[in-house]
């Protein structure tokens, strides 16, 4: 058995981790150097994107893969052609782009959390290498979770991409901050352990620790591989070659166990992506979390999420499966329950969790029909969605670093007539999530979802979608009827406008050229974020053809 | 000869848009006026001499909308030739007189304008060859009397009475529509030589024929929609003139003979038009002898003589055809101008147009109080004016179509119309008495009497008087008196302004057209065709009415309709509270209104403010289960865990 | 090339001006105007010379830059080329309304303008599906901050958040529809579903994509249930929002029923042809008889536009040519009619202060003469009257109801035809009440003592006559009339309706052929 | 061979006792207990089925030994936690935790900075400046 390596094909993950130690590195020699762990964090995040570029680059149908096993199945040896290779890392278009949102992602996310002035308590000096690291780790995490192709790097990889989150958000040592981390802590445990549970039951469905469409067909043969039956690895010709030689004991069970394990590695996922039912930590932990961070779980962990769900349902779609109906219920009550939630929030960062909960049902919808077709699409709207929430987090963020109630509504009101430019990309960014005109990414991204489920002629799902599209497009007006609205109009936005201009002449007062720059960096990443916005708007093809 | 055709329709309605563009100078808008209606009178006596019959002269060209073939052509025959000829006299008549009628009225160039439009509606129906191009002329001439009647817009009468004119006519036309609909559903086709050719389809030719009559119901005023006619009376008197003598009320008329070959094939229809001819005949003719405004009076005769054209087509022999009707047409169109012009010109004299005001005002008056006595001689169908040989051909006509088999139709138009005679030459004596016979001074009492009798109804007014006007159009003002009031504002206007030649002209024109007018009728065949039996009835029975009231009225010193009580008399006088009914109706229609409005608000667009409430409603108890209760999100997770799984491991294969 | 110009001329212009900062600077005026004049001359040629334009766009779905002009949609894009610049010559001549800076104003309009000319012009199902969604925005923001300030923000709120939501759940559902039309036909190319013309469909799920396709156009007809977004949108909306969602937003709506669903899914309207003629018909009633009762001026037009609309949805339900011309028709003509009044009535508006009715006021005949005839005339051609626009298309809407295709229920379009006709009375009885309470005007011919009469004699008992005739006959003394700019646009649109009533050939003759080939599905393109 | 069916109900047996856990206790501690019992059950059953003949690269023990790292991480941070957890609230009943996010919300959010010394007060004043 040979496994061939090609550290080319691996710069995707391997820049963050170099990043990663760099940023240790640094702290050991100049701990006092405040903004190097950020720089260094954004940069790996950017050499990350075009580390991923040559993965889009080669287009649709090939894949660049890696840790390619061959065995010497059987009679000869080396490896030859014919005989079927199962590589442990494949990076095709889809998978590329994954991971190019989620590079680009924790880069406007290190640029809003870019650190302030020094401060006087000798502690603080530890905390930006840590927040680095924990952030480059995420990320690699969510790189690597997107290729790997077998179950222990899968899990290690999900795991990796999550753990850090967590520490994240306890560590701005808030009270609403350690409450979020407890939240989040709790359900990622237990979304840990239905993983592995899930993990345990594909194993021993298929024998095959690989999450590949050979593996699922090994059970998916009605005489397939049973409790007894020997799992041979790779190719399913071998399969039915082997388990016919061998007695097999109630094939009909691994079917329904190999379901099994998909579903619980589904609920597993579900966590991450916050689906409804498991959606309950997602508003406590985004407003407990920073600013930042809270952009970081609503973007950079949402793709490692659906990047895992991917590599298993692609295995499965092998299997020609029927459309999955728990998927379509979970979309259903998620996106329901998220857009009822959030036509009541005040505060827009739990506004945003909750569009979040509602936009993670539109992104598993299309997945009811287990297909090619289904994942693409499900990958297409996550991007948009994506794009679009990073958007309106950096809007927060920036107008965060202004007025002390940035997170209020109210904040916003007027912000068209104050600052024309922000309150455009903020315009972009709710359009594009409520799938209106200017954002039109948003649009297709509701076109591109919707199709699947037409295809498999599921009318319910697609009227209850129609219906959470009308609610989705009221929780985001609710916030741009503000920002549109002249200062002069309402009472309430004088007021804010009041206040605003009130904390706007109290801010400069203690603010150093450290806040200056802070703000800069910030408003730089609010640009980045934009301008792909902008962008994929404009011609939404961009995406669409690295995923189609 | 085709352009002449075009150019009669064309050219009023150029001169409309003329005349508004000019309306600020005064001369130039009645030259504009009174010019064209010259040309086109002359352009028609043109057509009428050397009528070319040709009905595929195009107007606007053939319209491409599908199935439907809609040629829109233009017709001439005799027929249309005599009526526009005459249709062009009578405009060119009244905006003559209107020029010195309307001298001082700031609005004379809107007026005069409105008139010319008018009359293009009107001769374009005359030359229609074209249900659309029918229905065309005929709404634009019930849009042009809106905005006649509502002249004087100042006072609410005159609006109230175009509102009611407009609104009731157009009801009416829900019948008209339908029923050209149906006649051309039925020949594919809205060319008049195609709908009248076509065959079978009998359902579809009962509704269309059925619902033209509704239709000429409404704006020729049978019953029941006869009295929005009367309150056109708040228009200025020119306007009254040509909206009864020769065009919309007439109209009707002219519309059902163009239909008279499927008329006559078909007897349903034409019993219905009999009856309803026949009672409104009687009943207006009742009326009118009751009224104590001149003006109310010819409108009300109006009725009873449209009625009778209308007869004639109900009870004529298919042979005859509807000459008869087409004659009286004419006949009506001549006397009633001249005695609507001469009501004008006596009431801006008399700065009344209340019989009680105005008697004995015509002693004296030389060429105006013969114009009165031929209008009205003519009208009571003295020979040898037109109105006699008219009606007696009418007359003449249903006794053919009596003996002829025509059966019980047309035995109950024979009756009505010579009940009708008797009744109109009372009512014309009566008109004639009052106006003529100087007030002796012996006995004061009677005019006091009268002042009272036309000044009693203006003290009783209608409760919903009061009624808020932009709740329901519906503002009830008595009849006698406001015309007066109409007349009074206009006299205080012009501070009697000596008529004009012109003026005087044109209504001297008209009155020799009621002697020789008879001639016109020779270039259609059948148009005079009078029976002896029936001429001398009739002569006997209007010499007999008009002696009965001369001695009643004992020589015309008192007001013979006074000998009718008085409680009966105002009835008479407010048309039997049809009014009143009109108003019930609008109640009824503005209350379901109303309901529309609340079910609009509380039922259709209670769903989405529900809607909205529900999602608060779930999204706040979303919000009170979410209060940061781990447990309960691992309930949610276990349950979340167990129903997918289910679902996941049933539904896999 | 034109065309594709044409469309990205106004959304550059929007662009620049949304960009600008918003003082009030003659520039910004210049680009809005420019703009729009050099748009509808390109629309001039586009449609004298029946561009196409075709290139790929989004691959990946296989929806292609596909515009181009048809004898159907060509009087629609005119309407909207040159409503356009009336509208913003109009806003032009007055005072930018109150709420924002006036480019984003303009801007908004231009907007609006793209996507309407785009859904016009859509050859492609879920391409016009885009554009379709492309005016709800600018026409949101047009109505919530530009509205009027008369209002508490609570109603422009409300108006604006209705005007959206329901739109957004027609074109969603709509889009449901057109994906299952699509994924069925393999083909998301109107040229290519129309010519399929709905052969390979089992005639019940034609019947459900039709309803889908229905439900969701209908709201934006609006068909009657679900018209109730329409009243509060037009009465808070300023007149140019007012005017482009009367003549153009709503366009939207039938041009769309005739494009998707009689051109590609026929039996599945024949199936639905009963429901929509009863909605229809339920539509002109109700909207007549609110008229009757409506003190609201703006809100009485919109309730006319519902009346109206439902003239043109009988006539789809038709389901002849006749019916489709009828439709197309009516289309342009309640266009042309609906933008003439709310031009008139934001005139009097501004002017007011209000539009409600019960206030006393002079007539306009007297006060101001111009605003009186052009009202005047719009209210005509409101009720149908001959030989003005809109008669034609109710017209045949009646006869092609009368005699529909043989697939239809003929019994019951016929009840309808009459309850139509009383539809048409309706329209009679509320056009006068309008002519008479605002143009022949309840005080008299002087704004000044003739109203003590005036008011006196017409019983006119209102809640304005306590006190209202003082301040009525203020607010009447203070009419204006039109004049300049705005005296142009009212004197062009009151034109433009006599001239197509009297010679409504020039359009039957354009939508003609393409109509006929589009009820027998030879497709629409040649 | 039916042997091999034991651990498999087994594992059952421990993965429900560990679900049961999760849910039913409050204490943190016993939850993550309850999480273990879980992925006790998961490494039984994988070690059972890569007993199996003919599975590749001894899979079965691998993957437990990877569950086993991945676990004792997740217990470290857990544990982390719930130390902060303690010392802010005073207690580790998970169930007790608020939703505080209602409490007013400190000034600007401060990019990454924690406040290592987590006493609200102090926290409070750090945040107000900038």
């Amino acid at each position: 058995m040979r496994v061939s390596v090609d550290a080319a094909v691996l710069w995707p993950a391997l820049l963050p981790i170099a990043g990663l130690v760099l940023v240790l590195v640094a702290d050991l020699v100049a701990p006092r150097l405040r903004r190097a762990p950020y720089a260094i964090a954004g940069l790996a995040s950017l050499a990350t994107v075009l580390a991923t570029v040559p993965g889009l680059a080669q287009g649709g149908g090939s894949t660049r893969s890696t840790f390619c096993l061959t065995t010497t199945g059987g009679a000869s040896g080396g490896i030859s052609a014919d005989l079927p290779q199962t590589c442990l890392w494949q990076a095709d278009a889809l998978t590329s782009t994954l991971q190019l949102a989620a590079a680009l992602a924790a880069a406007v996310c290190v640029a809003l959390a870019w650190p302030g002035a020094t401060r006087q308590r000798p502690a603080d000096a530890t905390t930006e290498p840590v927040e680095a690291v924990l952030l480059l780790a995420a990320l690699t995490g969510t790189v690597v979770v997107a290729a790997s192709r077998d179950v222990g790097t899968w899990l290690i990889a999900l795991e990796l991409a999550t753990l850090p989150v967590i520490v994240l958000v306890a560590l701005s040592g808030r009270r609403s901050a350690v409450a979020g981390a407890t939240q989040l802590l709790v359900t990622s445990l237990v979304s840990f352990a239905l993983l592995v549970l899930g993990v345990a039951l594909w194993f021993a469905a298929t024998g095959s620790p690989f999450l590949t469409p050979d593996a699922a067909l090994s059970s998916g043969r009605a005489q397939g591989v049973g409790w007894f039956g020997s799992a041979p690895l790779g190719s399913a010709a071998t399969t039915a070659a082997t388990t016919s030689a061998t007695v097999v004991a109630w094939p009909s069970v691994s079917g329904a166990v190999l379901s099994l394990g998909v579903v619980l590695l589904l609920a597993g996922v579900g966590f991450k992506l916050s689906l409804v039912p498991f959606h309950a930590w997602t508003p406590t932990a985004y407003s407990g979390a920073s600013t930042p961070v809270a952009a970081f779980l609503a973007t950079v962990s949402k793709v490692a999420a659906l990047a895992a769900l991917l590599v298993v349902l692609r295995a499965v779609a092998a299997l020609g499966t029927p459309a999955l109906i728990s998927i379509g219920v979970l979309a259903a009550l998620s996106m329901t329950l998220g857009n009822l939630m959030a036509l009541l929030q005040d505060d827009v960062v739990r506004l945003l969790a909750w569009s979040t909960v509602a936009q993670a049902g539109w992104v598993v919808m299309p997945l009811v029909s287990v297909s090619a077709l289904g994942i693409g699409a499900s990958a297409t709207y996550l991007l948009a969605y994506v794009i679009g929430t990073l958007v309106a987090f950096a809007v927060v963020a920036v107008t965060l670093r202004e007025r002390a109630d940035g997170r209020t509504l109210t904040a916003y009101d007027g912000l068209w007539h104050r600052k024309p430019w922000r309150a455009g990309a903020l315009v972009l960014a709710l359009t594009s999530l409520a799938g209106l005109p200017p954002g039109i990414i948003g649009l297709v991204g509701k076109v591109v979802a919707l199709r699947p489920v037409v295809a498999e002629g599921w009318v319910w799902l697609a009227v209850i979608a129609a219906v959470n599209a009308v609610i989705g497009v009221a929780v985001y007006l609710r916030w741009l009827r503000g920002v549109i609205t002249a200062p002069d109009r309402s009472a309430a936005a004088g007021a804010a406008a009041g206040a605003a201009a009130g904390a706007a002449a109290g801010a400069p007062a203690g603010e150093g050229a450290a806040d200056v720059e802070r703000r800069r960096v910030a408003v730089a990443g609010l640009v980045l974020a934009a301008a792909v916005l902008v962008v994929v708007s404009v011609q939404p093809d961009l995406v669409l053809r690295l995923l189609g | 000869m085709s352009w002449i055709v075009r150019m009669i329709v064309v050219l009023p309605a150029l001169a409309a848009l003329a005349g508004l563009l000019a309306r600020r100078q005064r001369l130039l808008a009645a030259g504009i006026a009174i010019g064209t209606s010259a040309y086109v009178a002359v352009l028609a006596f043109i057509q009428w001499v050397a009528p070319a019959r040709t009905a595929d002269i195009e107007s606007i060209g053939h319209l491409s909308t599908g199935s439907l073939q809609v040629p829109l052509h233009l017709l001439s025959d005799r027929l249309s030739g005599l009526v526009a000829l005459v249709v062009a006299v009578v405009v060119l008549a009244i905006q003559v007189f209107t020029a010195w009628y309307l001298r001082d009225d700031p609005r004379y160039g809107q007026f005069a304008a409105t008139v010319s439009l008018f009359a293009s509606g009107m001769l374009l129906l005359v030359q229609a060859s074209d249900l659309v191009l029918i229905l065309v002329g005929w709404e634009i001439m019930g849009w042009c009397s809106w905005l006649l009647i509502g002249h004087d817009s100042e006072r609410p009468e005159a609006r109230r009475a175009a509102y009611k004119a407009f609104v009731v006519t157009r009801v009416a036309d829900i019948g008209m529509v339908v029923g050209l609909v149906a006649l051309a559903v039925r020949a594919g086709s809205t060319d008049l030589i195609t709908v009248l050719t076509a065959s079978g389809h009998d359902t579809a030719l009962t509704v269309g024929l059925v619902g033209v009559i509704i239709g000429v119901a409404g704006k020729s005023g049978l019953i029941p929609f006869h009295d929005w006619l009367p309150d056109a009376m708040e228009g200025p008197t020119p306007a009254s003139a040509l909206i009864h003598a020769a065009t919309m009320v007439a109209a009707g008329s002219y519309v059902i003979a163009r239909l008279f070959s499927l008329y006559a094939s078909h007897d349903g229809a034409r019993t219905l038009l009999a009856v309803l001819a026949s009672a409104t005949m009687v009943y207006a003719a009742l009326l009118a002898f009751a009224q104590t405004d001149l003006k109310r009076m010819l409108a009300y005769s109006t009725l009873s003589q449209i009625a009778i054209m209308l007869s004639a087509l109900a009870a004529a022999p298919r042979d005859i055809g509807f000459a008869p009707a087409m004659s009286h047409l004419v006949g009506h169109a001549f006397f009633k101008a001249l005695l609507f012009l001469g009501a004008g010109w006596l009431s801006v004299l008399a700065g009344a147009t209340a019989l009680a005001a105005l008697r004995g005002r015509l002693h004296g008056r030389g060429a105006l109080r013969w114009s009165m006595a031929l209008g009205l001689a003519a009208l009571a169908g003295v020979p040898p004016l037109i109105g006699f040989f008219t009606k007696d051909t009418v007359i003449d006509a249903a006794l053919e179509g009596a003996t002829s088999g025509g059966g019980a139709r047309a035995w109950l138009v024979v009756i009505a119309l010579f009940v009708t005679v008797v009744l109109t030459a009372a009512y014309c004596a009566r008109a004639w008495l009052l106006l003529d016979t100087p007030l002796a001074t012996t006995e004061p009492r009677a005019g006091t009497d009268d002042l009272a009798m036309s000044a009693h109804p203006t003290t009783a007014v209608h409760p919903t008087t009061t009624e808020p006007v932009a709740e329901e159009e519906i503002a009830v003002v008595t009849a006698a008196d406001t015309a007066d009031d109409a007349e009074v504002e206009r006299v205080h206007a012009h501070g009697h302004a000596p008529i004009t030649l012109a003026a005087a002209l044109s209504v001297a024109v008209l009155a020799a057209t009621t002697v020789f007018g008879t001639l016109l009728l020779t270039s259609l065949s059948g148009a005079i065709h009078v029976g002896l039996f029936t001429a001398l009835l009739s002569v006997l029975l209007v010499v007999g009415a008009a002696y009965a009231v001369w001695t009643l009225s004992d020589r015309g010193r008192r007001d013979v309709a006074d000998r009718v009580p008085g409680h009966v008399r105002d009835a008479a006088v407010r048309g039997f509270g049809a009014d009143t009914a009109y108003v019930g109706v609008g109640r009824a229609v503005t209350a379901v209104a109303r309901l529309v409005v609340a079910l609009d608000r509380d039922v259709v667009d209670a769903y989405p403010r529900a809607t909205v409430v529900a999602a608060r409603g779930l999204g706040q108890a979303g919000e009170r289960s979410h209060r940061g209760v781990p447990s309960l999100s691992l309930l949610a997770l276990l349950a979340g865990v167990v129903v997918i799984a289910v679902l996941g491991v049933t539904a896999w294969r | 090339m034109a065309l594709t110009l044409m469309l990205l001329l106004p959304l550059l212009g929007a662009v620049a001006l949304i960009a600008i900062p918003g003082d009030e600077s003659p520039v910004e005026r210049w680009i809005a105007l420019g703009t729009t004049v050099l748009t509808a001359l390109l629309a001039v040629v586009v449609v004298a010379g029946r561009h196409e334009v075709d290139a790929p766009w989004i691959r990946s779905l296989g929806i292609r830059w596909h515009f181009g002009v048809d004898g159907i949609s060509a009087a629609l894009v005119l309407l909207t080329a040159l409503l356009t610049v009336a509208v913003v010559v109009h806003a032009l001549a007055g005072r930018i309304p109150a709420g924002g800076s006036g480019s984003t104003f303009l801007g908004c309009i231009l907007l609006v303008e793209t996507g309407a000319l785009a859904t016009f012009l859509a050859r492609d199902a879920i391409l016009f599906f885009i554009a379709f969604e492309v005016v709800l925005v600018p026409m949101w923001v047009l109505i919530r901050s530009f509205g009027d300030d008369h209002v508490p923000d609570e109603r422009r709120s409300d108006a604006s958040g209705r005007f959206v939501l329901f739109t957004v759940l027609g074109s969603t559902l709509m889009l449901v529809g057109i994906l299952f039309l699509v994924h069925h036909q393999g083909t998301s190319d109107l040229t290519e579903l129309a010519r399929l013309h709905g052969e390979g469909i089992s005639r019940s799920l034609e019947t459900a994509i039709a309803g889908m396709l229905l439900l969701g156009l209908g709201i934006k007809v609006p068909l009657w249930p679900v018209h109730t977004w329409l009243p509060p949108a037009h009465t808070v909306a300023p007149t140019a929002g007012s005017v482009l969602l009367a003549a153009v937003l709503l366009k939207m709506g039938t041009y769309g029923i005739v494009r998707l669903v009689v051109a590609t899914v026929p039996s599945g309207l024949a199936a639905l042809s009963p429901v929509l003629a009863i909605l229809g018909v339920v539509g002109i009633l109700w909207g007549g008889l609110a008229c009757l009762v409506e003190r609201d001026l703006k809100r009485l037009i919109a309730y006319s536009s519902v009346a109206h609309m439902g003239f043109v949805a009988l006539a789809i339900a038709s389901g002849s040519d006749t019916g489709l011309q009828a439709a197309l028709l009516g289309n342009i003509a309640h266009g042309v009619v609906a933008a003439l009044l709310f031009f008139v009535v934001g005139d009097l508006k501004e002017q007011w202060g209000s539009a409600d009715l019960r206030t006393v006021r002079a007539g306009l005949r007297d006060t101001s003469p111009r605003l009186g005839i052009v009202l005047l005339i719009g209210l005509a051609a409101a009720l149908g009257l001959p030989g003005l626009v809109s008669f034609w298309g109710e017209f045949l809407a009646l006869y092609a109801a009368w005699s529909p295709a043989p697939d239809r229920p003929a019994m019951l379009l016929r009840v309808c035809v009459v309850l139509g006709t009383v539809g048409l009375a309706l329209a009679a009885a509320y056009s006068l009440r309008v002519a008479r309470l605002v143009w022949s005007g309840e005080a008299g011919r002087s704004a000044d003592g003739a109203a003590g009469p005036g008011v006196a004699a017409g019983g006119t008992g209102t809640a304005a006559a306590a006190g209202g005739p003082v301040e009525g006959m203020t607010g009447a003394g203070a009419v204006v009339d039109a004049r300049g700019a705005r005296w142009a646009v009212v004197l062009t649109l009151a034109v433009v309706i006599v001239v197509l009533g009297v010679l409504p050939q020039l359009l039957l003759g354009v939508s003609g052929p393409d109509a006929a080939r589009l009820i027998t599905g030879a497709g629409v393109l040649p | 061979m039916i042997h091999l069916q034991l651990p498999a109900v087994l594992a059952a047996l421990l993965a429900g006792i560990g679900v049961y856990g999760v849910l039913a206790r409050r204490n943190a501690v016993l939850i993550l207990i309850g999480v273990e019992l879980i992925l006790n059950a998961a490494n039984l059953l994988l070690v059972t089925a890569g007993s199996r003949p003919g599975v590749p690269f001894a899979a079965g023990p691998v993957l437990t030994l990877f569950v086993i790292t991945i676990a004792a991480a997740e217990i470290t941070v857990a544990l982390a936690v719930v130390l902060v957890l303690f010392r802010t609230t005073g207690a580790i009943d998970l169930t007790a935790v608020p939703d505080l996010t209602d409490e007013p919300e400190p000034a600007p959010a401060p990019g990454l900075e924690p406040a290592p010394h987590p006493a609200p007060e102090l926290d409070l004043r750090g945040e107000v400046r900038s």
